[in-house]
C-alpha cells in the first residue's frame, strides 16, 4: 500500500467508534436463536427417554423416581455440547431452548442438574405435539 | 494489607498460556483467539498470551486429554511458578465431551491436574470465556488460593 | 480420450460398476493393481490418489484405492479383497499415496508391499504397543 | 555437513501441533520428515460406536473451522445411502452456510499468513472483519463456530426475510473490505517478496503428490468439487473456478482471496433464488446395506467420506479423508530447496488444519508461535543415527 493511502486509513480509523465491546460492562449482542442451555420443563415430560437415546455425549440420563414411580431425564451440563438434538427429538416439546450461556463455574458439580423429588409429578398421558424426524 | 495489594496486582495481570490437551475440535481455540483480537480484546483486563509455562500465571486448557498427553500436561503444570491457576475451556476440557469413550482419550482436564474454573460451551462464546476469567479474578481478589 | 474408452480399459482388468455419474468401482485381483495404475498413467494421464480405505469384513481384508483421473475428471475406486493383510502399494507410481497407505498400515495393519517408507507410529502415539491396530474388528 | 532440525510437535505457524524434521545444509533444506498424528482422537472407531444421528455431531467436531463442510459431507453421504431426496430450499440453505463458513475460514488463514510474514496489522484487520461473518453464522445457526444446522434429510433452521436482508448487508460491507485485502496482497512489495516464488509446486507434481483445494488450484489444475462433482445446489448456481498458474505461496493466497469474492457472489445469488418449500423431510434411523462415497469442497480442499453400512443404525466402517491430510505431502516436498526462515510462510500457505487431519491432538511444553530449536531433540536424534 502506498504511503498516502496508509495515512488516510490511519486518520479515518482515529475518528471511528472502537470495535471493542466492553463485555462485562456492556450487554452482549446475542443472536435471536442462540443455542444456550437446554431447559427441561418437567410438567410436559412423559419420561419416554428418546432424548437420552439421541444425546451424542450421554449428558442426559434417565433417573427413576421411586415416589411417583416414573422416569425423568437429568441433565449434566458439563457434558452437554449444546447441539439441541434433544429439543429436535422430543415429541412432547418438553425441552426448551434458552439463551443462557454464562455458565462458568469453579465447581463442576453445580452443572449437574437433577430434578428434585418433590417437583416430579406423575405422568399426564397425552398425544405427542409433533411427529418425530427420525423414524 | 500487603496481601490485599498483592492479590489486587495479581488479579490485574494474568499471563496466559494456551494449551491443547489432546482431543477436541479447534473451535474453542479460535474462540479463545477471538477473545484476544479486537472485538473482545481481553488485554483490557491485563490478560496477555505468553509462550512459556515459566512466565504464565494461568493455564488455559482446551480439549480433552488423550493418553499420550496426560503426562505432558502434568509436566507443564509443574513447570509453572506458584501461585498457578487452571481454566478449562469448553465441554471437551471438562469431560472429554463427545470424544469420551474413544480408545485414545483419558477424559477431562481435572483427571490430570486441578482445575480452578470451568467454562462450559461447545465452543463457549468469547463472552463466556471472559466471564470465566472474571470468576478467576474474583477468586484471586478474595485470596481464595494456595500460595 | 473419452469415458467410454476408459471403461473399456478398466473392463479388461476387472468387473466395472457405476455408482454415480463420474464414479466407478472396479472389482479386481490385488496383484494387478500396480499394473493397472501404470497402464492408466500411460494411456490416460496424471492420477491423484484421493484416499485409500482399508477395512475388515467377514475375516477378509478389503482395500479401496480411490483414484482421481485428471484429464477425464473421473473418480475410479479399485476394490481388492484378500485373505491376508498383504496388499500391493501404489506409492512408487503415485507418490501422493504415501500417507494414505501409511495410515491404513498404522490403524489397520495392512502391509503394503513395495512401499518405500512404510513406518509404524505415523499417526498413533509412540507409547502405544507394537501390534496395536485400533480399527481391526474384534472377533 | 547436514544438520537435523526438529520443528514441533508445536509447529511453527499455527497453534496446533505437528512435527517436522528438517535436514538442512547450511540454510537450505535438503530433506523433510513429517510425523503426523498428534491429533489422533480415534474418530473413525468412535463413529462405528455411535448411531447415525449422533454421528452428525461427532463429524461436526472433527474440525471446528470446517465443521459445516464436515456435516454437509456426512449428511450427504447418509442421504445417498438412504436414497433420500432433500428439499430444494434445504440445499440452498446448505450452500449459503457452506459459503459463509468458507469466507470465515479464508479470512482466518489469510490473516495468519499476514502474521507469519510479519504483517500483524493485516491479521488484526482480518480478525476484526471475521466477526461480521461470525455474527451472520450465529444469526442463522445459533452458534458462532459449531453450526449444527445440517441434519439427515435437510436443515434444522430456516432463513427468514429479515435474516436474508442482514446477510446481504453484511456481504456488501465485506466485499468492500475484500477489495482492500486484494490490493494489499497484490501490490504490497513486502508481501510479494515473502510469498512470490516460494514453495513452488508444479502442475503435474500437484496431481501426483495428491494436493487438493487452493493448493492444486494455485498450481493451475482445474479441480474444484463444487464444479467437478456438483453437490447440493451448486449445479444451479453459476460461478467460476479461481485458478492461478504460478504454483507459489502467493498464488495459493490469491486463490483464497479470489474465492472470497466468488463466495460472496454465490451467497447473494442463492439468497435471491432461494426456493420456497419445506426445509426438512423425515429420515429413517437405520441405513440399508450400501457402499457410498461423498465429496465436498471444504475451505481447505476436497473432503472425502466413505461409508460402508450394514443395515443397522450404526455405520460399519466410515472413512474420513480430510484436505490437510492430502496437502501435507506436496507442501513438505515444496519446502525442499527453500531456506529455514521461509518454513512458516510456506506451511501457512497450505492452510494447515491439523485437527482435521489426524483426529488426535498432542502438545508440548513449548507453545506459541515461536519455532523450536531444542538441543535435547537434536542430541537425541544424533544418538539415534
Amino acid at each position: 500500500m502506498s504511503i498516502p493511502k496508509l495515512i488516510t486509513e490511519v486518520v479515518r480509523t482515529l475518528f471511528k467508534k472502537p470495535v471493542t465491546r466492553h463485555y462485562p460492562f456492556e450487554k452482549p449482542e446475542i443472536a435471536e436463536g442462540f443455542r444456550g442451555r437446554p431447559v427441561l420443563n418437567i410438567d410436559e415430560c412423559v419420561g419416554c427417554g428418546l432424548c437420552a437415546r439421541d444425546c451424542p455425549t450421554g449428558a442426559i440420563t434417565m433417573v427413576f423416581y421411586s415416589k411417583t414411580k416414573r422416569r425423568a431425564p437429568s441433565f449434566d451440563y458439563s457434558k452437554c455440547i449444546f447441539c439441541y438434538q434433544c429439543i429436535d427429538t422430543c415429541p412432547w416439546e418438553a425441552i426448551k431452548p434458552s439463551k443462557e450461556f454464562e455458565l462458568s463455574t469453579p465447581d463442576k458439580e453445580t452443572l449437574k442438574l437433577k430434578i428434585p423429588e418433590e417437583e416430579v409429578k406423575p405422568i399426564r398421558r397425552r398425544p405427542p405435539k409433533k411427529k418425530p424426524w427420525f423414524r | 494489607m500487603k496481601n490485599k495489594l498483592l492479590n489486587w496486582s495479581r488479579m490485574r495481570s494474568l499471563w496466559l498460556l494456551h494449551l491443547y490437551a489432546g482431543s477436541g475440535c479447534n473451535g474453542c481455540d479460535i474462540e479463545l483467539l477471538a477473545a484476544l483480537t479486537p472485538r473482545y480484546d481481553v488485554e483490557r483486563f491485563g490478560i496477555k498470551l505468553v509462550g512459556s509455562p515459566r512466565h504464565a500465571d494461568v493455564l488455559a486448557v482446551t480439549g480433552g486429554v488423550t493418553k499420550a498427553m496426560a503426562e505432558r500436561l502434568r509436566r507443564i503444570y509443574e513447570q509453572m511458578p506458584e501461585p498457578k491457576f487452571v481454566i478449562a475451556i469448553g465441554t471437551c476440557a471438562m469431560s472429554a465431551g463427545i470424544f469420551s469413550g474413544s480408545y485414545n482419550v483419558v477424559g477431562g482436564v481435572d483427571k490430570v491436574i486441578p482445575v480452578d474454573v470451568y467454562v462450559p460451551g461447545c465452543p463457549p462464546r468469547p463472552e463466556a470465556i471472559i466471564q470465566g476469567f472474571a470468576i478467576l479474578m474474583e477468586k484471586i481478589r478474595k485470596g481464595e488460593y494456595d500460595e | 480420450m473419452s469415458e467410454e474408452e476408459l471403461l473399456k480399459i478398466l473392463g479388461e482388468w476387472g468387473k466395472v460398476e457405476q455408482k454415480e455419474p463420474k464414479d466407478y468401482r472396479v472389482y479386481m485381483d490385488k496383484e494387478k493393481v500396480p499394473d493397472l495404475v501404470k497402464c492408466l498413467i500411460e494411456k490416460v494421464g496424471d492420477i491423484r490418489t484421493a484416499a485409500v480405505t482399508g477395512m475388515q469384513r467377514n475375516g477378509k481384508f478389503i482395500v479401496y484405492y480411490h483414484l482421481w483421473i485428471h484429464p477425464l475428471d473421473v473418480m475410479v475406486s479399485l476394490v481388492v479383497e484378500s485373505e491376508n493383510d498383504h496388499f500391493p502399494s501404489i506409492t512408487p507410481i503415485i507418490p501422493g499415496s504415501h500417507f494414505h497407505e501409511n495410515e491404513a498400515f498404522d490403524l489397520l495393519g495392512l502391509k503394503f508391499e513395495g512401499h518405500p517408507y512404510l513406518k509404524k507410529k505415523l499417526i498413533l502415539p509412540e507409547e502405544s504397543p507394537e501390534d496395536y491396530y485400533p480399527l481391526r474388528k474384534e472377533e | 555437513m547436514s544438520l537435523l532440525i526438529p520443528i514441533g510437535p508445536q509447529h511453527p505457524a499455527l497453534p496446533e501441533p505437528e512435527r517436522f524434521i528438517f535436514k538442512v545444509d547450511g540454510e537450505v533444506i535438503v530433506d523433510v520428515d513429517v510425523k503426523i498424528g498428534f491429533c489422533h482422537r480415534g474418530v473413525e472407531k468412535l463413529m462405528t460406536k455411535k448411531t447415525y444421528v449422533q454421528n452428525i455431531y461427532l463429524s461436526e467436531r472433527i474440525c471446528g473451522i470446517c465443521n459445516v463442510a464436515h456435516t454437509t459431507c456426512y449428511v450427504q453421504l447418509v442421504e445417498k445411502a438412504l436414497d433420500l431426496e432433500v428439499p430444494e430450499r434445504a440445499q440452498f440453505i446448505r450452500v449459503i452456510l457452506n459459503e459463509l463458513a468458507r469466507i470465515h475460514s479464508h479470512l482466518l488463514i489469510i490473516g495468519i499468513t499476514g502474521e507469519e510474514i510479519g504483517f500483524e496489522t493485516i491479521f488484526m484487520y482480518m480478525w476484526r472483519d471475521r466477526e461480521i461473518v461470525m455474527r451472520m453464522i450465529e444469526d442463522i445457526t445459533g452458534n458462532r463456530v459449531i453450526s449444527a444446522l445440517n441434519t439427515i434429510g435437510g436443515v434444522r433452521r430456516d432463513i427468514s426475510e429479515e435474516q436474508k436482508e442482514r446477510i446481504k448487508k453484511g456481504i456488501s460491507i465485506l466485499r468492500e473490505r475484500f477489495k482492500k485485502y486484494q490490493e494489499v496482497f497484490t501490490e504490497d512489495s513486502t508481501v510479494r517478496r515473502r510469498l512470490c516464488e516460494r514453495g513452488i509446486i508444479s502442475k503435474s507434481d500437484a496431481i501426483s503428490y495428491g494436493a487438493v483445494g487452493p493448493v492444486i488450484r494455485g498450481s493451475g489444475v482445474k479441480y474444484d468439487v463444487r464444479i467437478c462433482y456438483p453437490y447440493q445446489a451448486y449445479d444451479r448456481i453459476p460461478f467460476d473456478m479461481v485458478i492461478y498458474e504460478e504454483g507459489d505461496s502467493l498464488a495459493r493466497v490469491l486463490v483464497r482471496i479470489g474465492e472470497l469474492f466468488t463466495s460472496a457472489d454465490i451467497i447473494e445469488y442463492a439468497l435471491d433464488h432461494l426456493p420456497k418449500g419445506d426445509i426438512r423431510v423425515p429420515a429413517p434411523r437405520k441405513v440399508p446395506e450400501n457402499d457410498v462415497i461423498s465429496l465436498v469442497e471444504a475451505p481447505r480442499g476436497e473432503l472425502f467420506y466413505h461409508l460402508i453400512s450394514n443395515g443397522t443404525d450404526r455405520p460399519y466402517r466410515l472413512k474420513v479423508k480430510t484436505p490437510t491430510f492430502s496437502n501435507i505431502y506436496p507442501i513438505a516436498r515444496a519446502m525442499i530447496g527453500e531456506t529455514i526462515p521461509e518454513i512458516p510462510a510456506i506451511l501457512v500457505s497450505m492452510d494447515p488444519c491439523f485437527s482435521c487431519m489426524d483426529r488426535l491432538k498432542f502438545i508440548d511444553i513449548r507453545k506459541g508461535k515461536v519455532w523450536i530449536w531444542s538441543d535435547r531433540d537434536i542430541r537425541r536424534h544424533y544418538k539415534r543415527r
